[in-house]
Parts: C-alpha cells; structure tokens; sequence
C-alpha cells in the first residue's frame, strides 16, 4: 500500500471492489442471480418453497431454509476437491443464519426454501458476494422478505483499516471481518472476525464494512430493478 | 398433477408432431438446438468454457499441475474429466455424493475425449515413470435442459482447447513451474459427442428435457476428427434395432462435422 | 494373431470362448444362474417382485428393476477394494437398462426385483457374461419376461474384426463393443464402445457381436431347459 | 405372517425335537453338517476355495502381494481377513458397508487365524522394517444358510493351504517379481472354528439358519492343531452358565479333530 | 512377574485393579455412571426407553437395546481418529449382547434403551471396565433389569493365569479372556478369548475372571447404594 | 407437549424476568455461570482438562507428536483444535459424523486459539520444510448445558496450558524422542472466549440452554491479553444492532479479563 492509502489494486480504503448482479440468470431454478465482485464470480440459485425430504425435517409450524456454499473445483488456485470442506458447511451455516432473519418462513409451514450457491472463481470475500447474490436469487423467486441482506468484509492491511479486502489484502492482512447487513431494519446478521483489532479498530472496521454494505445494497436493488421495471427505475 | 400422467401426455404430444416431421420446439429430427462456446471464462483457471445448447448449460474449468503417473502409465500424462448437477441446476439435483446417473455422465464425457485419443498424452510427461503433468477438466451442469451429455462434452472440448498449459523444469528430480512460459495443449483430433434419442419409431437429435422425460432409449456416439467412431454408450430402458443403431451412427458423422467446424473456430 | 486369422488363445475370428451356464445354483435367491465365460467366472441372484426399502423409491404404476455389479477383491489381479467403484456403479446402470426392456415390470406395482451380480473372477467381457448370467437368473426367478437378453462383446485386433475379445485382447485391441440383444424381438438393449472404428467397421463388429448374442442365447435357452425339462427338449 | 410368531413356533417345534435328542434335519446335537471343500477355483487368485457347509456356501480368494510392514511390527508379514455377506445370498442382506454383524463375522473369521498363529508371519518379511509379504484372505458369503463362521473360516483355512506363495528378490530396495518359483505358505498349524448354539438348555454344534433364529446364544470356539483353545466369541442376545461353556470348549476339541483331518488331505 | 507372583504392578496373581465408581455423574442422560478400573476411565450414559429413529428400526413386539463404545481421540498413546473403527463397532455389538439378557425389554415396545459409552482413557480391559459403568448406568436410568452385568477379564502372562490383566501384561501376555456375568443369574453373557489356552488352562482361567466378576459387583452394588440409599447401607 | 410452545412459554418467562433485570438462575446479565478448572486428567495425554461451567461439562485431551509440516508453512509447526457432543452429553445429539452445528463448534474453538496466536507455532520447527511438532487439541463435551463455544474454548486453553511437550532430536532426518525432557508449551497470550445470546433487546453473557433455546442471536468474540478482539463469530436465526455489537465487544473484554485471571493460576 502506498503511503497514501492507495492499495495494490489501485483501490483508495474506503472504494469498493467493481461489482455486478444480473439476475434471473438460470432456468430452473425458481430464482436466480449472478455476482461478479473483483475477481469472485459466483451464482446463486433458489428452490422453494417446496416440500421438505426427509419428511421428518419438516416443521409444522413454519417452513425452513437450507443452504449450500459449494466451491468448484476450478474456482481456486489449486484444484479443490468437490466433496464439501469443513470450511464449506461453516459458512453454508452462517449465511443460512444470515438470510433467515430477512425471509418470512412462517406463511409456508412444513415447506423447504434451498438457496445453492456456487462460487465459479473465488476472490477475498466469497461469502459476502455468495451472501449479495442469495439474497437478490430469494427476492427473483418471489420469496416474502422483510428486507434484502447486504454484505461487505472490512480489514486490517498495513496497519490501517480497509473496505473490501481482496485476495491478496487478505494473505498477508491483519484482520478480515465479513458483515452482513439488512440495510432498511438496520440489523447485522452475519458478523465474523479473523485477524487481531484494538477495540476502537473493531469499532471503525465495522462501521467500515456497514458503509459498504450500504453500497452494496444499491447495486442489488438497480439489479432487481432492471430486471422487474424494464427502464430500471420504479 | 401425478408426472407419470403428464408425461404420458407430454409423449402423445411429441409423438404425433413427429410423424408431422416436426419437433415441440420447431426442429427437424436431426437438427441441434444453437450451441454458444464462450472460452476464458474462469480466468484463475488454465482454460474454461461456458456452454449453451439450448436451455442446457455448462461451465467447465481446466487445472493443469504436476502429478505423479498411474503405475504402469508412466509414459503418460493424466487427463481425467469430471461432470457435475449442481443442485440449482435442477429442482431434482441434491447435493451429496454423486448418484448413478452423475457418475455414467462424467464417465461417458471422458471416455470421448480419452478414446478419440484429443489429447497426445506422450507429451505431458516431465521424467518417465515419475513424473507427469495431469489435466483436471471439471464440468459443472449450472442448468438442466436435457442432453447433459453433449453439452458437458462440448464444454469440456472448449475448456481444453482454451488452455495455456505451464512450463514445468525438473530441478532435483522435482518439477519447477517456469514463471511466464506457457504452450498450448498437445491436441490430436477433435472428438465432438452426438447424443440421440429414440421415440417411438423416431431418432431425434440432441433431445430437450421434456424429449428425455418421454423417451425410450439414447444413444450418445462420439467420432473424431477422421471421422472414426470412438465411443458410444446406449441408455435408457428400451432397445434399439440394429438399423436404427447404424442410422445413428451416420447421423453422428453428419452433426459432428458441423459442431467439429465450431470447434475448430476456438483453436 | 497370426496371418491367417488365429487369435492368441487358438480362436478364430468369430469363434466364441467356452460358455457353460448353470441355472438355480443359489438356495436363498429366487432365481440365480452361475457362468463361465472364457476365464470369467460370475453368479446372479435374483429376489422379487418384493417390497422396497426404502419405501419412498416405490413406484405406485409399476414395478421397479436394481442392479448391482460387483467384484470381489480376488477376482482380479491386482486386489480391488471391495467398496463398489465408479465403474462398477455405471455398468450396474448399463446392465440394468439392458435387462429392462425385457422385464414386464408393469404387473408388480410398488415392488422391486434386484439382480445382484458377482464376478468371481474377471476376464475380458465380464459385463457381457454378467448379463447372460442375469437374465437366466430372472427367468429362473419366474419373473415374466418378453424375452432373454443375450450379451456378448466384438471389437478390432490387430487391424481385424473378431468376436469375443478376451482379456490380453482387451488390452493391446483397438476396440472392445459389448452389445446386448434380445435375440426374439431383435433388440439391441446394450451397446457400447471403446476405442477406434471406421463407419464400415463399426456395421461389421455390430453385426459380428449380434452373431454372437444369437449363440449365446442357445447356450442361455439349453441352460434353462436342463434345468426345468428333464430331458433337456420340450 | 408375522415374523416373530413364526419365529416362536419354530422355536417350540425345535425344542420339542430337541428334548428327545433330534434336531430338525435329522442330526444329533453335536453333528456338523456335511463339509464339502473344493480349493483352486479361483485361478487368478494365489489361492482359493469353495466351501459348502449344508446350505451355507464360502468362496474364499487369497492375493497375495508385497506391501508395507505395520509399524511395529516390522519383522511380520501382513495377514488380513475379511468377510463379506454378498446380497445374493440372502434376502436380508443389503449392499452397501458392512454392518455389525458382517463387522464382527469377519473379525472372528480373522482372529480364529491370527490367534492360533496358522501362519509364520516371521517368515513372510523381505527386508525387516520396510518390505513384507501382505496376504488377503476374502471371503464371499455366496448362500447363506447359518454358521458363517465356521464356513467362513474353513473357506479361509482351505484357501490358505491351497496357496502358491510367489518369490520376490529385493533390488535396489523395491521388491521384484521372480517369475516361475513358488513355494507353499509357511503353516504352523491348523485352526478349526467350531461354533455352537444355546437353545433353552440344549447346545447344538453346527446351527442352520433356522435354528439360528430362535436360538438364545452363540459361541465359536477355535482351536489348534495342539488341543489348545485360541479364539473364543460368545453372541446372541442370552447367556450361557461357566458349565455349558466348559461342556462347549470340550466339544469344540472334538469336533475340531473331525474337521482339521479333512483339512490335512488339502495339504 | 515375579517368582512367587507379584506382578509388575505390585499386585497378587488373583487381584484386581482398584476400581471406584461413581453413579449419576451426568446430567442430560437418564442414567450414567464413570467409572476408574485401573488406568481406564470410562464414561456410560443411558437414555430411553424412548421412541425410536429412524421408525422402521422399532420393535412393535418389545424394547431394542442399542449401545456405542467409543475411544476419545486422547484415549490411547498415538492419537485416535474419532471415527469409529472396526474394533469399537463390533466390541459395541458384544457390549449390547452382554447387557442384554439382563434388561427387561417386553414392557416397552416400539422404544429404544440407548447405552453411550466413552473411554476417555484406556487402559487393559476397558471393554469389561465399559460394561461395568454401563450396567450401573443402566440401573441409575431406572431400566428394569433382572440382573446388573458385572465383568472382568483373566488371562495368562507368563505362563500364569491372572486376573485382570492389565496394558504392559496384555502386550506381552499370552492369552486375555473378558468374561460378562449376571452374578444372581449365574449366566455368562460375553465371552472372548484372544490368545492360546490349554484346556485345562481354559477353565482356570474363566472360573478366575468369574471371581473377579463377583468382585466387581460388590463395587458397583455399593455405588449404586452409595447414591440410592444415604448412609450407604439398605 | 410440543416442544415449540414450550419454547415460546419460556422466551416469555424468561423475558418478563429480564425485564427485571434477573436470568431464571439468578444470575446478572453480564454474570458467567461458575468455571471450575481441573487440569491433569488423563494422564496419558501430553496435556488434559475436566472444565465445568454452570452445568456444561468437557474433557479436552492433548496429544503431541512429530508431524509433516502443511505444504507452504513449512516453518510452523501445526494446531488443531476438534470439537464433538458425545451422545451422551445431550438426547439430542446423534453419533456419526458432524454435523454442521458441531463442525461450527469445532472451528470456532480453533479459530480463537489460531487468531490470537496463544502457541508461537514457529518454536514447534524440528526441520524446516520437513519436520514439525502438531499439537491436537481434541475436546468432547460431556454434558451439553448451553454456551459450548466457551466452554470447549477454556477447557482446550487449559488442556494446552497443562501441556509437558516432549523433546524430539533430528537422526537420519527423522525426530526421535529423547526420554525423560520436556518442555512447557511456548504460550504467547492468554485467549479468551465469551458467548452472549441476544433475547429481544437483552444481551446475556453465558447462555444457558434454555436460554439458547429461546434466543434470537449469538455472538461469540475472543480476546487476547493485550485486549485485542481477534475471534467473532455471529450465530442464530436473527441478528443484532450495530450499537448492541459494540456492547458485546466491550463485555467481551470485561468478562474475559476474569476469565484470563482464572488461567493465570494454571501456569
């Protein structure tokens, strides 16, 4: 990084990587969306709701949300073996938690709502561009929500707090913190920290990734747009 | 509705379009749905392909590393294909380990490649017996509209012909990735893979999802460059006659050309 | 091979390895039979129509029909793990579709008739031996049947086009083509290829293999009556 | 008809055979079924054997391979055991991984031939610590007719005496093949499995499927060719007083001549 | 060993190990006890009847017993992998035969009694040292039982039948023999020999596990005192 | 009575207490249940620890031993901290493998004693590239009383502090033991994890399982000596205010320095 803030992609602290959704990508899936965010390239598909199998996993009193993060075995440096990793099934889980307060699962009761995801090409930050197109594929299949989900990382590099922090940033990094946000009820639902942060460094990296999510958040809303309004705007 | 009812319905429908000579989606019998090949798509791999065939869709990427040879192969490189559903491709996909029909797909996609002999594999070897450069071609069905074989095999064909295969040295007996050097893959034919299914006393070509549902049985044929038959697998569960099945062998000389000349526009 | 058509174990072009069937060699199955195809050396076994497990697999319009392939660790040179590998799964998907068409499974709603098949000992053309194995053991079962399916192999050697390539065969050939055929109603249920063939080659090996299939379903027809009519005839 | 009452009436009939000294096939209580041993079925196997014990019947094959020595146990071949319940052999019998019962079918099978140290493992090491002869002894429940112990571990007894060992030589560390010389395995004695069943008070050598089902506890006892008694396993969901098991190891003793004198014209 | 039998842990040729038990150790399982046999330190838990998963494994004519025996990765010298092994599966089928004749299971159909046992160290006869604990834990669960199971094993170490038989004398030891009694019953409910017993030998060596059996009962019947009754006495 | 009701019946319970500034156990808000600390518990580990808090319950056991370094860290030795919920620790939990609950679990564990750099991995080198010293943290809970992330993570930091690690000296390339010398673990900075549920606008320190039953999020953050935040991992169906996560992250360092004090008297 330069001593004025500029980092190896050129990027200032606070700018975003580029970012692009199209959504309604795929056929089958009930909804569906693309993200491209740096160098991420990763689709989300939606299936629901649905009946549940295995019967037994159904709730009676409310439907229930699954998820799947997969990474292809081309989407890393070295070739990744398609069995699901630990690593996988963790963040599966915590985006699953951090859709779910944003999707009203109580109309659907004993119904399964599938969100797939596959990362093609993986950058830093996967799971909050994985997050960033689930959340725009539930809204394309029609999903009743109480808000999007918005997600953005912040970090530490080089001693100075960061937006976006990529691949690179991140190998060498201080600390990477993934955030999700529902932009309008101004609740986090994902919040993760890896890395080492003073208190106050914690505060500002936060408020950091909030501002990015806020950002990001745009870019899902002109992408439904331009999918539901066909001049983009309302 | 129950399905078994509908697709008996949806096969009453197709069937008496065919004896019109027509298809659901306006096709003659032998006709092909477009095929779009978009190469480089997956930069941070050695070579990649998006697929369409119609509503059928594929991403294939290429990983090309070191590896040591198969015991008793050890004047060869490795070349393994793989192919995947994923689960958003198809509301009936589930995740987990892959079922019967995943495995006959990635298994029929690689033996096309591999018995039409697409790639001289004699030219990946770094030290004989020891050391050898392997090719991982994965394919991922991202949406399922029928003929998953021909589609994954297309993509896998791109994927190979869009590679930029590293430069390995051997320093103390280990390979070295020599930074900035590349060529391309040692390519000997052009294998491309025709799939047809039998309605009825109908042969169609490269079948949709709605064709598949009715069917009574495939055949998938794969010929290469010199305009030998190199592979073939029947499925589904009802015969051919012997004059069908020479029929389809004709049939896939006459489309792979075709599809041969759309392959050689990537090379 | 030498000039005049004599291949590495003695045959001629279109000659066939020693086939001999026993059938009802099981006390447990419904039906079974035991082959030796050349130097291969199978058994099937057949249970149903019988309930399915687990029941969500029934279809209620029809029976339905399993198969599985499997070697035992000794049967090849090499000791193969006994747990089923890819390619025994896929030809367990290739037999069962070449016995299907045969089968008249329509009559057994929500039941299932499984084929279990194991190959002692492995020479070239198991799956062809297998097959002829299975379907005398579906007919030993009392399963009804449009027909029997007869399975044998041809392929390219040394530049020629011969019947029943065996194991050393196999390895330097230039082509191996299992057919399946059932022989009355003139039906090509299996067919596959390895290898290299031009078109005119490709007529000829199907129709030396279809050759084949016509005298292994003597063989299979001898077997069964040996077994149900005392005398051997009608 | 439900299985269980089926189950308690032939419980009932069988012992009311039993109370006056018969069982239902026409054997006294201490009878094995007739032992059919035929070895070298399996050609391509190092050795083999087909066992048919009544209607329970073993294919049993022997590789035989140079492998790695356990560590620890650098101055000893390999010896495995296993058993495998193929589903044409029984109706209940399912595909797929070994459950329990299979589990502990083969663990007997094995420790019956380890335990009475059948073979000189000392004898079966290439190079002491890095290079050893592995032999595989697999056994294949063909029919399952009760007692697969025992046939199991007679097939693999059986198949273990009709085994030509190959040679290897060491060169540059790496085991290679001698081609042409065999020699027979190193035995040092004969293990003989002999199980018996509790049925109420009675103890019947030899249980069929039948008798199986309504027994109240197992046990299979091995022994050497010495008298020594090597490998003891108690099953079944019932016990077994200190006296019946002293009257079974006395038995298994005798039984176990009977069956190790068919094992000596295999030699 | 000594010449006049002391062994190499100080002890007598018919002396056990120390054993304490404690019951109603844990307090999610409806019953459990933790027991110290020596170096062993085993955990039981016991939970039922209660109704079983999946359903089709239900008995509607009586009770199952189902029972786990698993080894801590930090259990034995080298590092364990915590899936289960061949070992633990079928000492697991053995533990479940041995418990079994001693639960009354007809008074409860279509239920499951769940026997969970842990080895967080081992030590030479942890299997008996596992179904001791289970056994108790079962009585704590309020399981009606005809009889408790107590368990030890003997075996022979140079040239010696001993009782219990601990790590450094199994490793060298000449024959291990774990025995399961009902010690009211009188019945032998495991068996297992490892090892090379003359017959003489063979009988000594069971009639001495037998004794240590009954000793091991006085100490599970005393912890189960311990907790049911204050002052530790009826 | 079903399971979901009663939930709701306890959220309201336990809510109408919180309004009163009480937990259903008297506790305070921010108040931890009692850690009890017992290290030295399986003697045949390298290092173990029994930890109670309030009515959860673990064992964590440490073994060390010589180890290939991961490939590109060869100058690191390795750590690896498991988790698992014993059948026994709750009628909920199932044997087999992990599910993703558990995997959670496990990573989390890991990722604080990884993130805030407690063992300086460079000191556990034996070669460079070659030969490492690995350390492997495994924790079972025993008894599943709520808050298993802090309870797994004090008893995997007391396991480690509780640590003789043995010498090992380079011959021939390879560690051999050398008897009767050890060492302490080189510890760098004390971790420390604190979960606290989220139950409508109320944050708790140390959830019971009741209470996890009827929360609405979790939060886990881990801190070091030099009160550092270095570990956060957000769990649960529903989230949390900007504001309420920076008030987590204050309690954590509030809460952990007591905790920190507790482990300091275990050094």
């Amino acid at each position: 990084m330069t001593e004025d803030g500029i980092r190896c992609d050129g990027r200032r602290l606070d700018e975003l990587r580029n970012i692009s959704i199209k959504v309604g990508v795929l056929k089958n899936a009930d909804g569906s969306a693309y993200i491209e965010f740096g160098k991420n390239k990763i689709l989300a598909g939606v299936f629901g709701p649905r009946d549940v199998h295995p019967k037994h996993m159904a709730n009676p009193d409310s439907g229930i949300l699954r998820c799947r993060y997969h990474m292809s075995p081309f989407s890393v440096t070295e070739r990744k073996n398609p069995a699901p990793s630990r690593r996988e099934i963790e963040i599966s889980k915590v985006i699953k938690e951090a859709l779910q307060p944003a999707v009203i699962l109580k109309d659907y009761p004993r119904t399964v709502i599938d969100v797939f995801i596959e990362v093609l090409q993986a950058d830093g930050g996967s799971r909050c561009a994985a997050l960033d197109a689930a959340a725009v594929a539930l809204a394309d299949a029609g999903i009743p929500m109480r808000d999007l989900v918005s997600a953005c990382a912040a970090g530490k590099v080089a001693d100075r707090i960061v937006l976006d922090v990529n691949n690179e940033e991140d190998q060498e990094g201080q600390a990477d913190m993934p955030v999700a946000l529902m932009p309008n009820l101004g609740k986090v639902t994902l919040l993760q920290l890896d890395g080492m942060l003073k208190p106050e460094e914690f505060k500002t990296c936060m408020q950091t990734a909030l501002v990015g999510c806020k950002r990001v958040y745009e870019v899902q809303r002109k992408a439904l747009m331009e999918k539901y309004f066909q001049n983009g705007e309302q | 509705m129950n399905s078994q009812i509908l697709d008996q319905l949806k096969r009453e429908k197709i069937l008496d379009l065919l004896k019109t000579g027509k298809r659901i989606d306006g096709r003659s019998l032998d006709e092909q749905r477009p095929l779009i090949i978009e190469t480089g798509v997956i930069p941070k791999a050695n070579g990649s392909a998006r697929v369409k065939l119609g509503n059928t869709e594929i991403i294939t990427g290429v990983k090309i590393q070191p590896d040591k040879p198969f015991p008793d192969l050890g004047d060869k490189g490795i070349l393994i294909c793989t192919a995947e559903i994923l689960p958003l491709a198809d509301p009936n996909a589930e995740p987990g380990p892959p079922n019967e029909e995943v495995i006959e797909l990635a298994r029929v996609v690689d033996r096309g490649i591999r018995e039409t002999e697409m790639i001289d594999l004699h030219k990946l070897v770094l030290i004989e017996n020891k050391s050898v450069i392997g090719m991982f071609i994965d394919s991922s069905v991202i949406d399922s509209g029928g003929n998953l074989f021909d589609a994954c095999s297309y993509a896998s064909v791109a994927g190979i012909l869009s590679c930029t295969v590293p430069k390995w040295e051997i320093k103390d007996e280990a390979p070295v990735l020599v930074e900035g050097v590349t060529s391309k893959p040692p390519i000997k034919t052009l294998p491309v893979s025709v799939t047809m299914a039998r309605i009825g006393d109908y042969i169609i070509v490269d079948p949709t999802k709605d064709e598949e549902s009715c069917m009574d049985a495939r055949i998938t044929i794969t010929t290469n460059s010199d305009g030998n038959i190199c592979a073939v697998q029947k499925g589904g569960s009802d015969g051919f006659t012997a004059e069908q099945l020479i029929q389809c062998s004709e049939t896939a000389l006459t489309v792979g050309r075709k599809i041969r000349k759309q392959f050689e526009t990537l090379m």
